[in-house]
């Protein structure tokens, strides 16, 4: 009995980390699959959101809202941010450069984030106040988090919406389009650029969310704290099949429940021979055999070419 | 070499399915030393499908298939090349970055026997052979009138070029058959006569069998000896240009109606239109 | 000859001119970044109090920083530009154990003393050059280990460390040493990939379910108090959380009372009403930086004025080699405590155990050296 | 032939001149001891970082294929040789520390180089960004796999503690012998690739398709690459084990894989001279960048962006520094202008004899 | 009514067009024919503006196509059928045809113009919900003319549509095209197949290394000896 509920609060543990993961890994697939750029600096985008939800959340409180409100000007702040990068850096670059460059220049403007805000906010870590304050809810000996269920729900939610934001709306479908063929897509009439800066725009928005989630599970910010993260969903991305949305939330989740249950069990079942210490690993060699046998992650098309 | 007797090709059967798609079914063909036959058949019958399982790029889900006597089912891409069977895409495929010589050493490859320490501590041997290869290089671009721009990158060449480049490309792998997808399509008549004349010119001089699929029917009922027509995926008819162009089922699902033109390569009459489209127009007021 | 990387060309470094560089090489960028920097602070306190009361034998003290990434190769980069400057009397850094471990050799090698504030391995010790204000993973983790057993009188331990990060798996490994050493069963022995995850809860669940009543995290406050106490406690975990040095500062995050029954051994206390060099630097500290101090500012501090005292002791026209010989075996009294450097170049000295009560480190005891 | 242009022997002389003066330039340095140990040791992180790139280069710029994770490559070579090393010091074996360094190096890449086939072999079959996350997710393995195991930590073999530093590695890295590694390492480059491995390894970058179609093995030459990449990184850690002195498992990850791809694109894909000068620059620019003190590293990343938009192609695109064309070019100027012609259908004849020619554009 | 003005269009060094001035009428079908290379495609391409002009002017019903988005040329009741087709290979033929409707702003009439279209090709009905990236080179070819119609273009610009198709299919898209002129709709045509193009047009140019050598009406051209050597392979 104590093992089931061991396995069941594993199970949610993974989810709680999982359904931030994949909230990070829907933004990042939205902009891959636009403009097949891995946008390193999205993993930044949470720590710039967090900060705006650490600076705002005692004002927000302050005036008696609720402390998650503080999203608003995460979102808007985030947008605002991913547009600019998108505008000033990589539209430039994609004109002249190739895949390559765009790659670089999108590690480079993570390295600016970073060193950016080391320098607004120093290098050390901050706190963030509660965000949430949901009751757990116990089942037997059972206990589940609030927050956990919560940050599942808005994952699905996105989701969802995201999908048919993108299957049924004329943007949608624009955004479909230009991920293709540019060309063709203008002459269709869909304007590429502010379709490009809208891909940005709204994964951007969903890197506010992500980083009010994850405040939420984890309260702390410090400038590098995108960059695992954003490593870590990105790979979700990948797992799941990047450019897909269901893909990404399926990811995601995986991701986080593998994690969760190679730490709990890992040792056990090999016998002490390979630690917890080795989940990270485990993640990675998970995603390699998928890929391995599905090229293109769990729920991605596979793209081969006609000869 | 084979004995004369045996084919260079030989399929049996040949068939492949695309989740539930049946692109190619029982296709079966013989192709003797030295021939020129054309494969035809509507858009999507399976022509280039049947090239990709030639060429090990789709593996058969039934059928087999024999190069000069050997068995190359399942063999890989460059297996089934170096065994003999080279061609050109349908959408041309050039090694866009390298040089129009060098597009055609890469195919040469095989030919070449220094390995990695000659290359790294550049023996006489490599030198021997680059230059030996760079000659022949030359001698085969000579053929498609393309030595002088053996420097040129091969994206800088203009459409036409860059298709017998690809021939070219293909000649090099030294194979016994060689398969051409749409040789002339985007070109213009008079630059099909020019390919016409280079593809009787590597027949002659290399003495390979060529299997060929084009949609330009004063190109195919010349050169061709043979011709097998595809139509979703099956053989509807093979023969001679002459059958092939009489036989209805072809002409109803191929040719269209006055398709005979084509063959007589009378070239005044050759268009006419009218009637079609005033069927069209006619279909038109009727809905 | 010139090719080789292990020629010392410039020991002839005095003393000279009227003002005294001292180097540093710190973590300023890059995930370990929070460190260093508070390492800094802790240098730049030092140094503006003691040009305020006129510096060292009179000569103004100037700090020639060095960031190293927390990069190896930066960190040898960064200290062999400060070895080819003459000015250079001695040096403070580096921050962590890896890049500490790479400029030990060339300490030694280019005869420039050098003195980690805080760089903890066991390992890193050379015996020459190289020293350190911390005490080492080892004595930190057997203080705890004996601090568990005789005070908090517990029998069943688990340990949970960040196998990625040496501090972490250093102190974690000897405190289980020292624990069974002390007939404590460990009962659980757990591990993160690295000592910067955020989510323990999996190993945390085990160690619940595996009955120990107190649990060692050796982990950074950045770490141990927003992810680690509040999950242990959401698991179900009421028993005792222990940590090394690297909990001072702890980051709170939530109810304050899920901090209770925390432990963790320090350099250190802010009421420790004994040594006024405390009460002085907290005040300075905060009166300059707006913040509470944390053990890397402290460690940082108290280096400079070991520096200090080692080339007072020196003399005015001291050279790199007579900054080492007074550093080595001095005797310091300092904000992290008084002790005596020794032959391996760590320090012996007292550990203070502070308590966490709602929110607020509160003295509890101090175990002296054996 | 016209005598003003140089042979092909006379052009490998050239070369082989210059680099003797470059090598010329830093004994000059070090022995009159203008180059104090900050100047050898950027010079020595240079040459590291010269061979890592350039090998990087060969998968990134020649194949076309992005890999994240030459770093666990270069981290086995470099415990490998580490612990060789230690081995051998233990068992008093090699007593030479100049034999013991170039044994123990090459040992680690050749570990290094088995594992780049075990790992390319699968990873490969995979394309672009998929490729990039496969290697990334091989480093990140790597990694932790040595940080777990115990002869990797501490004083290393015997006395091991996982998670530890390897400390206690004999420097034995000589700036003169590495010199020449180098030398050899882009030299054996070089020649790769133009050779006929070059020119169908830049084949299957430009239509993988295409170049089975032509009769490659492009499973087998893709491998290959991969293999000789790891090679080099494999020896490019092997180095650093013996001039560092100390190890640690972050070395593996993919922060540091990343900043040997930011040098070969900021260089230029697929040109030699970007990758060499990129590494120097980047080793040297961090450095330079010391008087910005704490906003060093913004700056850095000011500067990769601003490059980066301003020069996406990198800073060479695809062009090759040549010194015999230079020399070539400073003759004709000599001697009018006729030469010129010359000089064309000389490159028509000779043209993959010619081994200083530039490689054809990207 | 379509007019181009001196029109010079360069990639780079290379220049492509070199100066060409053409009209197109309201309901005429005219067409343009040349050797590879000539500048056909680059002169399309400048008008639906995929590509900048450096000089010259293209006007089209009064609006400055030069200075007018090329997102927005459509709305003008353009359509470019590309050369190479351009289909959205990951959607399926339906959808591709769905956004051919895209800058409509009244999307109700979708399920009628897609009758329509699959009126034309039967083909595509059958394929509809395949990915068009798997389609054949016809097949593909289809949706892309298909496509274009869903716009409801009062000016249909075809680059090659008969490159690639069998015999037949070459003479029902000329039939389209026909047809097509028949409700009213004007055609630009590029081809390679001068004989046809030529047969079904009312006036041609010939453009050769970006310039315009002859012009006229398209029976003449067609029975012109310099035109019947070059480009009908007489
Ligand atoms: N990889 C694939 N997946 C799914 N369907 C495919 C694939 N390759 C080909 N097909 C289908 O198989 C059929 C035959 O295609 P193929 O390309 O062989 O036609 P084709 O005869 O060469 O036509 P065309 O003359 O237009 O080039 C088509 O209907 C095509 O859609
Ligand atoms: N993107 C480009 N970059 C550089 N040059 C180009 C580009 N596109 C076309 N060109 C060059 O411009 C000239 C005209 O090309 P264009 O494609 O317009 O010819 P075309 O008449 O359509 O030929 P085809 O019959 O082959 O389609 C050619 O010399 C071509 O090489
Ligand atoms: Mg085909
Ligand atoms: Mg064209």
């Amino acid at each position: 009995m104590d093992q089931i509920i061991m396995f069941v609060s594993q199970l949610f543990n993974g989810l709680k980390i999982g359904s931030v993961y994949a909230l990070v890994a829907l933004g990042y697939t939205m902009v891959y699959g636009i403009i097949r750029l891995i946008n390193f600096a999205h993993g930044d985008f949470i720590m710039v959101g967090a900060y705006v939800l650490m600076l705002t959340i005692p004002a927000i409180v302050a005036m008696g809202l609720p402390a998650w409100v503080a999203v608003i000007p995460a979102i808007l702040v985030c947008v605002a941010v991913g547009v600019i990068v998108e505008k000033a850096a990589y539209k430039p670059v994609r004109e002249k450069g190739n895949s390559m460059t765009a790659l670089i220049t999108a590690i480079a403007m993570s390295l600016l984030l970073e060193n950016g805000s080391q320098a607004i906010f120093g290098a050390d870590f901050q706190t963030v106040p509660t965000i949430f304050h949901l009751p757990s809810i116990a089942f037997g000996k059972l206990k589940l988090s609030g927050d956990t269920l919560l940050t599942i729900v808005i994952g699905l939610v996105i989701m969802v919406g995201l999908q048919l934001f993108v299957k049924f709306t004329k943007q949608g479908k624009a955004m479909r389009a230009v991920s293709e063929d540019k060309e063709a897509a203008v002459l269709m009439g869909v304007n590429v650029n502010s379709t490009i800066a809208l891909t940005f725009a709204i994964g951007s928005g969903l890197a506010a969310v992500a980083s009010l989630m994850y405040c939420a599970a984890y309260p702390q910010v410090s400038p590098m704290m995108g960059a695992m993260l954003g490593l870590k969903a990105f790979v979700a991305a990948v797992l799941g099949g990047i450019g897909s949305i269901p893909g990404a939330m399926i990811g995601g989740l995986a991701i986080g429940l593998i994690e969760s249950l190679t730490k709990a069990y890992i040792g056990t079942v090999t016998g002490g021979l390979i630690t917890s210490a080795f989940s990270d690993a485990i993640v990675f060699a998970i995603l390699i055999i998928v890929l391995l046998v599905k090229p293109s992650g769990i729920m991605g098309k596979n793209e081969g070419e006609k000869v | 070499m084979s004995n004369d007797t045996q084919p260079i090709l030989k399929a049996e059967h040949l068939g492949i399915t695309f989740g539930g798609l049946k692109a190619v079914s029982d296709f079966n063909m013989t192709i003797n030393k030295g021939e020129l036959v054309g494969l035809i058949g509507p858009n999507g019958a399976g022509k280039t499908t049947v090239f990709n399982l030639l060429t090990g790029v789709y593996k058969p889900t039934e059928g087999d298939f024999w190069l000069d006597g050997e068995h190359m089912n399942g063999k890989k891409t460059y297996q089934v090349v170096r065994a003999g069977i080279a061609r050109t895409f349908q959408n041309i495929r050039l090694f866009k970055q390298l040089t129009v010589e060098e597009n055609v050493l890469v195919a040469f490859d095989e030919s070449f026997s220094y390995h990695m320490g000659g290359a790294i501590f550049r023996t006489p041997g490599f030198w021997k052979q680059e230059h030996e290869m760079h000659e022949k290089a030359i001698d085969l671009l000579r053929i498609f009138n393309l030595e002088g721009l053996a420097a040129t990158q091969a994206a800088n060449l203009p459409y036409g070029q860059q298709r017998k480049l690809e021939i070219a490309r293909a000649l090099a792998t030294g194979m016994k058959l060689l398969l051409l997808d749409e040789p002339a399509a985007g070109m213009n008549p008079t630059e099909t006569e020019d390919l016409l004349h280079c593809i009787n010119t590597i027949r002659d001089r290399f003495g390979i069998a060529i299997l060929l699929i084009e949609h330009d029917m004063s190109l195919v009922m010349s050169v061709c000896q043979r011709i097998q027509v595809l139509d979703y995926g099956r053989t509807i008819a093979s023969g001679t240009p002459e059958q092939i162009a009489n036989n209805p089922q072809v002409i109803s699902a191929y040719l269209g109606s006055d398709s005979n033109d084509d063959v007589d390569g009378d070239s005044t009459a050759k268009v006419e239109p009218e009637p079609s489209i005033a069927k069209t127009i006619q279909e038109e007021g009727a809905r | 000859s010139g090719g080789s990387m292990d020629d010392s060309s410039s020991s002839s470094a005095k003393a000279s001119g009227d003002t005294i560089t001292i180097g540093t090489v710190t973590t300023n960028s890059g995930t370990a970044a929070a460190y260093g920097e508070a390492e800094v602070k802790g240098f730049e306190l030092a140094v503006s109090e003691i040009n305020a009361k006129g510096g060292i034998n009179g000569k103004k003290v100037k700090l020639e920083s060095m960031d190293d990434k927390g990069d190896a190769t930066e960190a040898s980069n960064a200290y062999n530009k400060l070895v080819g400057d003459n000015n250079v009397l001695a040096v403070a850094g580096p921050t962590i154990s890896a890049t500490t471990a790479a400029v030990a050799p060339l300490a030694d090698q280019s005869k420039l003393v050098t003195i980690a504030p805080a760089a903890t391995s066991d390992s890193i010790e050379t015996g020459n050059y190289l020293f350190r204000t911390c005490f080492k993973d080892s004595y930190q983790g057997e203080v705890a280990a004996r601090f568990a057993a005789e005070n908090l009188k517990v029998k069943k331990v688990a340990v949970l460390y960040g196998t990625g990060d040496p501090y972490s798996s250093g102190v974690g490994e000897a405190f289980a040493k020292a624990a069974e050493k002390l007939g404590l069963e460990v009962v659980d022995k757990e591990s993160s990939s690295s000592a910067d995850d955020t989510e323990y809860s999996a190993q945390l669940q085990k160690i619940q379910a595996s009955g120990a009543e107190l649990l060692y995290a050796p982990y950074y406050y950045s770490v141990a108090g927003p992810y680690i106490i509040p999950q242990a406690r959401s698991v179900g975990f009421d028993g005792y959380v222990m940590g090394p040095d690297g909990y001072d500062g702890l980051k709170l995050t939530g109810d304050k009372a899920q901090y209770n029954k925390t432990y963790y051994t320090t350099h250190y206390s802010a009421d420790d009403n004994t040594n006024s060099k405390v009460q002085d630097f907290i005040k300075s500290y905060k009166s300059k930086n707006n913040a509470e101090p944390n053990t890397f500012a402290a460690l940082g501090y108290d280096t400079i004025y070991m520096i200090k005292q080692a080339i007072e002791k020196a003399g005015k026209n001291a050279t790199r080699e007579d900054v080492r010989n007074a550093v080595a075996g001095m005797t310091f009294d300092g904000v992290t405590g008084k002790f005596t450097m020794d032959k391996s170049g760590s320090p012996t000295k007292s550990v203070i155990v502070l308590e966490m009560k709602d929110g607020k480190p509160v003295y509890n005891t101090t175990v002296q050296p054996k | 032939m016209k005598k003003t242009m140089l042979s092909t022997t006379q052009s490998y002389v050239v070369c082989f001149l210059g680099i003797l003066a470059t090598f010329g330039i830093v004994m000059a340095l070090c022995e009159s001891g203008l180059a104090d140990s900050y100047i050898k040791g950027i010079m020595m992180t240079a040459c590291i970082a010269i061979i890592m790139t350039t090998s990087l280069n060969l998968t990134i710029g020649v194949l076309g294929q992005l890999t994240l994770g030459c770093c666990g490559f270069e981290a086995i070579g470099a415990y490998v040789a580490a612990l060789a090393s230690k081995y051998m010091v233990a068992a008093g074996i090699g007593v030479d520390p100049t034999a013991r360094f170039l044994i123990t190096t090459l040992i680690g890449g050749i570990v290094a180089c088995v594992f780049g086939i075990l790992i390319g072999i699968p990873a490969l079959r995979l394309h672009g960004d998929y490729l990039a996350i496969i290697t990334l997710g091989f480093g990140e393995i790597i990694r932790v796999i040595i940080q777990n195991l115990k002869v990797a930590g501490g004083m290393g073999l015997d006395k091991g503690a996982a998670g530890q530093a390897l400390i206690g590695i004999e420097r034995t890295a000589n700036l003169y012998v590495v010199f020449w590694i180098m030398v050899v390492t882009v030299v054996v480059l070089f020649m790769f690739g133009r050779s006929r491995y070059g020119r169908a390894v830049k084949a299957i970058r430009d239509d993988e398709i295409a170049a089975g179609a032509s009769g490659l093995n492009t499973t087998y030459l893709k491998v290959l690459v991969f293999a000789i990449s790891a090679f080099f990184a494999g020896i490019a850690g092997g180095i650093f084990a013996q001039y560092i002195g100390s190890l640690n498992p972050t070395m593996a990850g993919w922060l540091n894989s990343i900043n040997y791809v930011i040098m070969v694109v900021f260089g230029g894909m697929g040109s030699l001279t970007g990758s060499i000068v990129s590494a120097i620059g980047l080793t040297i620019l961090p450095e330079l960048l010391r008087a910005f003190a704490d906003y060093r590293m913004l700056a850095y990343s000011v500067v990769l962006v601003l490059v980066m938009i301003f020069r996406p192609q990198g800073i060479f695109g695809s062009w090759e520094f040549s010194l015999p064309k230079l020399i070539n070019r400073l003759l004709l100027r000599g001697n009018g202008k006729n030469d010129r012609a010359a000089d064309k259908s000389d490159k028509a004849v000779n043209e993959p004899a010619d081994a200083t020619e530039k490689e054809a554009a990207r | 009514m379509l007019e181009i003005k001196d029109l010079c269009v360069s990639y780079g060094a290379i220049d492509a067009v070199k100066g060409i001035s053409l009209k197109v009428d309201d309901g005429e079908i005219v067409s343009l024919i040349g050797a590879n290379g000539a500048g056909k495609t680059t002169t399309l391409h400048t008008i639906t503006g995929l590509v900048p002009a450096k000089s010259g002017s293209i006007t089209y019903d009064g609006h400055d196509l030069l200075k007018t988005h090329a997102n927005k040329i459509v709305t003008l009741g353009m359509a470019h059928v590309p050369e190479g087709r351009h289909v959205f290979t990951r959607m399926s033929v339906q959808e591709n045809l769905e956004m051919g409707a895209f800058s409509l702003k009244d999307q109700s009439n979708l399920g009628k113009d897609l009758e329509m279209v699959f009126d034309y090709f039967p083909r595509l009905k059958e394929r509809r919900r395949q990915l068009a990236g798997t389609l054949s080179g016809g097949e593909q070819q289809m949706v892309a003319m298909g496509r274009a119609l869903m716009s409801h273009p009062k000016t249909i610009l075809m680059d090659e549509p008969s490159m690639g198709l069998s015999p037949l299919l070459v003479k029902e898209i000329f039939d389209i095209i026909v047809t097509l002129r028949k409700s009213g709709i004007t055609v630009l045509l590029v081809e390679q197949n001068a004989k046809m193009a030529l047969s079904i047009a009312d006036r041609a140019y010939v453009l050769e290394t970006g310039k315009i050598t002859m012009e006229g009406k398209a029976s003449d051209l067609l029975h012109d000896e310099k035109v019947r050597k070059a480009y009908l392979g007489a």
